[in-house]
């Protein structure tokens, strides 16, 4: 199957191990990705503080398009990304007029029909049954702390996807490949990544505690399908160490990196081995 | 021909002012039918309606319009005036030339045109009244109570004393509802079992009250009056007029080890039962799910040690039909479960509390099991995982409550107060122990009731947070309780041994049905309406169908009492009547020409359409026909629109009158 | 329009007996002035409404028909407004397709508490009728022969 | 098919499984296809199937003195057998007494009446025995109701003074009426007196509360047989009418009259949620 992409700017900058990751794993599930031409940034961490019609505007060109490239799924493997398009799907639904207006701000018909998956509803596409089957190794030495982060499951309404508070997707697809998720308490707390800059103590309480509690449920790695929570927990370690003289040594892998493995790529081919943290 | 009489008011000068009253009385004493029109100042003073009675008997009137104000203030006034000078009251009417012309339009030439077009309808309609008269039927003076906790017993008892027969329904094998579950009542703290257990027997015991338990309405039949109530009695497997309640049976059953029901699963009970020592009636019931002998086909030990041989393993639901006057619902509430979503779009409920996961996050009502005396700690605050004494709880306010987006919006409104209660009486048996309570406000409305929450803050040491809770994950044995205090403007993480979630109120399962087949409405909550919020609290739409207690909506025990003795007295007015007189502008059906496709029966709101056959004298079977049970039916039309052939007609509101009214116009 | 000036729309309503003609009281308690183009036939509820009896006013000579009752939710019959909005749903295709002027024909939900939305809604169709002009289509469906 | 279609009928009959089979006969080769009512298996003989079976034999099912007869069997086409469900729902048959056998149809007429250009029920569904083969295919909404959606794109003045010079030629022969299986009313409304509703003379006033009644009933009952304009002897299009009450229907709540026997009927039943963007 082939499908629409939207990588978002950090898939093409800081987080282009992610890249990598996502579209070595899904080649080896011949799913095919079809990258969106001319996409822009979808404006998720600024626009809507800026001017709402520019926060609408922006994911509605990608929509558009998306539809003009006649792409019923697209794939936006960053949840700020996803959630963009989401919300700018939601909103464009069911109103003619604010469609209408916004045609005429991006020069493009637009009607919000294509369908925004994230990473993990992907995998979900192409069957947990059949990547079982793919398989040609397990990953029973690893007890992930599957994490969802702040915008994966929020805000319900708009995602619709897994339980908000309580997700489980992750563990059922990683247990499928025989891994051994933990129960933990951290899965949908916020890591802090967007004050990174601002507050770096509060970022750093943040992580220190999500990695603290994840080690504390017996968990050896942590697993993210999200490119901010990846850079923040994963590069950010050095500095918890520092700061609370913990060395958590947590390797933090994207959804798509332990799918791979288990389809018997290599950690370089998911590019892993750029992680920060490595075995 | 119709002898009419119009009387057009000035109402002073609030119609003269801008309706030349004159012009209009001249003008209608020329239309047909019409023997006598004059104008009066105040038409329904007394002199007024000495002037309609007078020229009723001096010209021979049949029918009388009057052209004053809207017929909501007046028309029963002058269908009395007529009524008492031999006119038939159905053949009233009025022009609304106040209301919808004088006080609206106050260019006298329109003004004065469109009154008399108005009166000029209300003529073409009186034309074609038909004198009706009352729809009469005899009142059955008994009366059904479902549901069995205070508001039940309390409605029961009323009516009871009052002497008329009452029927008792519960659907668990013991009245007492949930307050004989609670430990000690707010504000006064006084032990809910001892004021509510008297009650109990004085129900059971009572010459004029039949109780029902372990039973359930299957079907209504009938209208005000003349219901006739269907009872599923289920299966209890003990013949309750042999047995003695000696206890024999439950102390010998060998399967012991079944959640307790009335302990809300923090105690076991065995397979044969009573839910609750004082329960009433004090006769067990068998869990046929539980019991050995029903399961396996061995056992019954219970019926060899029953000296009374009550009981019978072969026992079936039964079926018992009780005819009464009235119904009474007080079916009262359940909590929220806070692990499901409140409502079905997809947003799921409180799982980030962990209730059902660990087994130390309970529900308020279990905290009440904990803290009585009775229930299966003995009274002592023992939390469920470990049994050890917790040595700081969280109560949660508003779980479920307030929160439109998990679907509830309304406020449980019990729980501040209950919150304070158990806070309260935690502090009163573990002294060194911590109490939080988790509130968005506290809402402490009542007699004595903020003095309460007072007292629990500062004699009791309770501590108040003013935040939500954001989620409770459990560490090492301890509950970690992140929540925010927005006061402080901090986030807080509470370590607690136990959390107690004040779940939401909502109506008891199964109410849904129960009201439909009593004609009912209920709203998007499941709580039954009331037929006016304010000045009829406790009646429904469903003539002859009272509700009290929580079934209506979230209320506490002094609440649920009051509201039960109005259900009681608003059943007493009605049994104060030999007979039931209704108003008889109500439909009915052509038998010959209808074609019998029961689009009417599948409208009508009352369930009032019948399927009937029509037969000739000699009782041979001629055709099908809807027919409609004057008792039921409330006269809104609906079957008239949909009716494909015109067989169904209106009273008051007829086809002819319609088309007569708009043929006036031309 | 000039020719239209010495028009006086006729307007026949239909409303329900418990929340529209309150509201109607309501708009004459609070003496709220409206154009005198409204004739009124109070039923008890919008379910008794049916499609006859806007044809008939039509065929009585009305420029324009309002029907109005309780909002959803509101009916004192719990359901007869419910039905009401089904069959004038499917109505309205039926009168579109005859090319009826559906300007003609309005649909509130004025509650007793809506004085002013009667006095709002009454003046916007008087306002629109007259604009339009006499009803004369179905003026010469009346008087045209076999 | 045709020899299936008598063997089945002499079946059914033989084993007094039914006492009538109403199909098609024809008295000639050339002459037209009627109604025919079998009630002796040596009979069934009689039965024909070719493109000229255009009525819809369920109206027969209804009427006394077919019900008098026994149980019947009815032969229908995939638009007729919608007809059954209907009139199941609206309490005028009981279907285990009906035995329904199902003729898989590749359109009536030649050429093919426009319904049956736009058919997607080849094939019956809801009978108890169907012969023949036939794949359907799906017809989207916009396609069904093409003629429909032409007709609307004319102005409202145009489409009023459509109908004006239509129903003038009207001629009150209730032909309309008496085809149609659903309207099985004993005494018609436009027979009602005191008050009459619908003024009975063949002028335009009366032509047209005829025809808004006679298409208003069948809001949300209509199957789509065609019949009543099939037989308009002046030959006026009264499928417009029908269809605009179906697109309706199907717009604004997804109905499609008899094609489900468990949804309710469409008039009489409500939902909170209904869409009412035209009440202000």
């Amino acid at each position: 199957m082939e499908i629409g992409y939207y990588p978002g700017c950090a898939l093409h900058g800081s987080s282009n191990d992610y890249e990598t990751s996502v579209r070595a794993c899904l080649s080896a599930l011949d799913v095919g990705l079809k990258e969106l031409d001319d996409w822009l940034c979808c404006g998720a961490s600024a626009a809507h503080s800026l001017n709402h019609k520019l926060s609408v505007a922006l994911p509605a060109r990608n929509l558009a398009l998306a539809e003009r490239d006649g792409m019923a799924e697209l794939l936006a493997p960053c949840p700020m990304c996803s959630g963009a398009l989401l919300r700018a799907k939601a909103a464009l639904h069911g109103d003619a007029r604010l469609r209408e207006e916004m045609g005429e701000i991006i020069e493009l018909p637009v009607a919000g029909s294509a369908e925004v998956l994230n990473l993990v509803q992907i995998f979900e596409r192409a069957g947990i049954e059949r990547i079982r089957e793919r398989a040609v190794r397990t990953l029973e030495d690893y007890r992930p702390a599957c994490y969802y982060g702040c915008l994966l499951t929020r805000p319900p309404q708009t995602t619709r996807f897994d339980d908000c508070e309580q997700p489980r997707s992750m563990e059922s697809l990683l247990s499928a490949l025989g891994a051994e998720p933990v129960d933990w308490a951290f899965r949908t707390e916020c890591c802090g990544a967007g004050m990174t800059v601002a507050r770096e103590e509060t970022v750093l309480e943040l992580a220190h505690r999500i990695l603290s509690d994840a080690a504390a449920r017996g968990a050896n790695c942590l697993v993210v399908a999200c490119p901010m929570c990846h850079v923040n927990l994963d590069m950010k370690q050095a500095d918890v160490a520092r700061r609370f003289a913990v060395n958590h040594q947590m390797i933090v892998y994207y959804l798509s990196d332990l799918v791979g493995l288990a389809l018997g790529l290599s950690p370089e081919a998911l590019g892993v081995d750029r992680h920060f943290v490595v075995r | 021909m119709a002898r009419i009489g119009v009387f057009v008011c000035w109402c002073g000068e609030n119609i003269a002012r801008h309706v030349d009253v004159e012009a209009v009385a001249s003008g209608a004493a020329t239309l047909p039918g019409v023997r006598t029109a004059l104008s009066y100042k105040y038409m329904c003073s007394e002199p007024g309606q000495a002037l309609i009675r007078r020229k009723i008997a001096e010209e021979g009137l049949d029918a009388v319009v009057v052209s004053a104000c809207s017929p909501h203030m007046h028309l029963r006034t002058f269908r009395r005036a007529a009524e008492g000078a031999g006119v038939n009251p159905y053949r009233v009417e009025m022009a609304n030339i106040r209301e919808h012309c004088s006080w609206v339009h106050h260019d006298r030439g329109e003004a004065t045109a469109k009154a008399a077009d108005l009166v000029r309808m209300a003529v073409a309609k009186a034309r074609l009244d038909r004198p009706l008269e009352p729809i009469c039927v005899p009142v059955a003076r008994r009366v059904m109570v479902v549901g069995g906790g205070v508001a039940g017993i309390q409605a029961a008892l009323d009516v009871a004393d009052a002497g008329h027969q009452v029927v008792l329904l519960e659907r668990e094998p013991s009245i007492g509802g949930k307050m004989a579950g609670l430990s000690e009542t707010f504000p006064t703290l006084d032990c809910s079992q001892c004021i509510l257990t008297p009650r109990m027997v004085e129900a059971a015991q009572h010459p004029n009250i039949t109780l029902h338990t372990y039973s359930e309405v299957e079907a209504v039949e009938g209208f005000v009056g003349n219901f006739r109530v269907t009872v599923r009695k289920r299966a209890r497997y003990i013949d309750v007029d042999r047995c003695t309640g000696c206890g024999q049976c439950w102390n010998s059953c060998p399967s012991k080890k079944n959640p307790s029901e009335f302990d809300y699963r923090l105690g076991q009970r065995t397979a044969i039962y009573i839910p609750f020592p004082q329960a009433v009636p004090a006769r067990p019931v068998i869990d046929k799910d539980a019991c050995i002998k029903l399961t396996k086909g061995k056992c019954g030990l219970c019926a060899k040690r029953c000296e009374a041989q009550a009981v019978k393993f072969d026992d079936e639901d039964r079926l018992v039909v009780e005819e009464v006057g009235a119904v009474v619902v007080a079916t009262g509430y359940r909590l929220y479960d806070p692990r499901t979503p409140a409502a079905a779009d997809g947003i799921s409920g409180y799982g980030e509390y962990g209730y059902g996961k660990y087994a130390d996050v309970i529900d308020s009502l279990q905290f009440e099991r904990l803290a009585s005396a009775s229930g299966p700690t003995a009274g002592e605050i023992r939390r469920p995982s470990d049994g050890a004494v917790p040595k700081s709880i969280v109560f949660v306010s508003c779980v479920g409550s307030r929160d439109p987006a998990k679907g509830l919006s309304y406020c449980s409104k019990v729980c501040c107060m209950y919150n304070a209660k158990h806070a309260m009486l935690y502090r009163h048996k573990v002294h060194d122990g911590a109490a939080h309570v988790f509130y968005m406000d506290v809402r402490a409305g009542g007699k004595n009731y903020d003095e309460f929450v007072r007292r629990a803050i500062e004699q009791d040491g309770a501590r108040y947070h003013r935040g939500r809770v954001s989620k409770i994950t459990e560490r090492e044995g301890k509950l970690i309780v992140r929540g925010v205090d927005t006061l402080a403007g901090e986030a807080i993480t509470v370590e607690a041994d136990m959390v107690v979630l004040a779940a939401a109120i909502r109506p008891a399962e199964g109410v849904e049905r129960l009201a439909q087949k009593l004609g009912v409405g209920y709203d998007a909550f499941g709580f039954l309406s009331e037929s006016h919020p304010k000045l009829r609290p406790v009646e429904t739409n469903a003539a002859g169908v009272f509700v009290c207690g929580a079934c209506q909506g979230p209320k506490d025990i002094p609440e649920s009492v009051a509201q039960a003795s109005a259900a009681a007295a608003k059943v007493l007015a009605l049994f104060s009547r030999d007979e039931l007189s209704r108003d008889p502008e109500i439909a009915s059906v052509n038998e010959l020409t209808c074609a019998a496709c029961f689009a009417c029966e599948r409208s009508c709101p009352y369930g009032a359409v019948e399927r009937a056959e029509l037969r000739n004298g000699r009782g041979e079977f001629l055709k099908r026909t809807a027919r409609i049970n004057p008792g039921l039916c409330m006269g809104c039309g609906t079957c008239v629109a949909v009716c494909p052939s015109k067989s169904v007609d209106l009273d008051g509101y007829s086809e002819t009158q319609v088309y007569a009214m708009l043929k006036s116009l031309t | 329009m000039s020719q239209n000036n010495g028009f006086d729309p006729k307007i026949i309503a239909y409303v329900c007996n418990w929340c529209t003609y309150l509201g109607a009281d309501l708009a004459g308690t609070n003496r709220l002035e409206y154009p005198a183009s409204v004739r009124i036939i109070r039923l008890p509820c919008t379910g008794r409404i049916d499609f006859h009896l806007i044809v008939k006013a039509f065929e009585s000579g009305a420029d324009a028909v309002l029907v109005s009752g309780c909002h959803p939710g509101d009916c004192h019959y719990t359901a007869g407004n419910f039905h009401a909005r089904r069959r004038w749903t499917l109505f309205r295709a039926l009168l579109d397709v005859l090319g009826i002027e559906m300007d003609r024909i309005h649909f509130t939900w004025i509650s007793a508490a809506e004085g002013r939305k009667w006095q709002e809604v009454v003046t916007e169709i008087t306002e629109k009728t007259k604009a339009l002009g006499p009803y004369r289509a179905y003026r010469r469906i009346c008087e045209g022969g076999a | 098919m045709i020899e299936a279609l008598r063997e089945l009928a002499r079946r059914l009959l033989a084993e007094e499984r039914v006492r009538v089979v109403i199909g098609y006969g024809q008295s000639s080769p050339q002459g037209p296809v009627h109604p025919l009512f079998i009630t002796r298996a040596e009979d069934a003989e009689q039965l024909v199937w070719n493109r000229q079976c255009f009525s819809n034999l369920t109206a027969y099912l209804t009427r006394k003195d077919v019900r008098a007869l026994g149980p019947a069997a009815v032969v229908v086409k995939g638009c007729d057998e919608r007809t059954i469900t209907v009139l199941e729902k609206e309490a005028q048959l009981e279907r285990e007494r009906v035995f329904v056998v199902g003729m898989v149809c590749e359109g009536m007429g030649d050429p093919g009446l426009p319904k049956c250009q736009v058919c997607d029920r080849h094939r019956p569904r809801l009978a108890d025995e169907t012969l023949g083969e036939a794949v359907d295919r799906e017809v989207p909404a916009l396609e069904r109701y093409a003629a429909l959606e032409a007709f609307l794109a004319r102005p409202a003045e145009q489409r009023m003074a459509y109908w004006q010079e239509e129903l003038a030629r009207c001629v009150k022969c209730y032909a309309c009426r008496q085809v149609c299986p659903l309207c099985y009313c004993e005494r018609c409304i436009v027979d009602k007196n005191r008050p009459a509703v619908i003024d009975t003379s063949a002028t335009l006033k009366g032509n047209f509360a005829w025809h808004i009644t006679r298409a208003f009933h069948l809001a949300g009952r209509c199957v789509a047989c065609g019949e009543c304009a099939r037989v308009c002897p002046v030959g006026i299009d009264l499928t417009l009418l029908n269809q605009s009450l179906a697109r309706a229907a199907e717009e604004a709540y997804g109905f499609r009259a008899g094609e489900d026997p468990r949804v309710e009927p469409l008039v009489g039943s409500w939902s909170p949620q209904d869409r009412e963007d035209f009440i202000r």
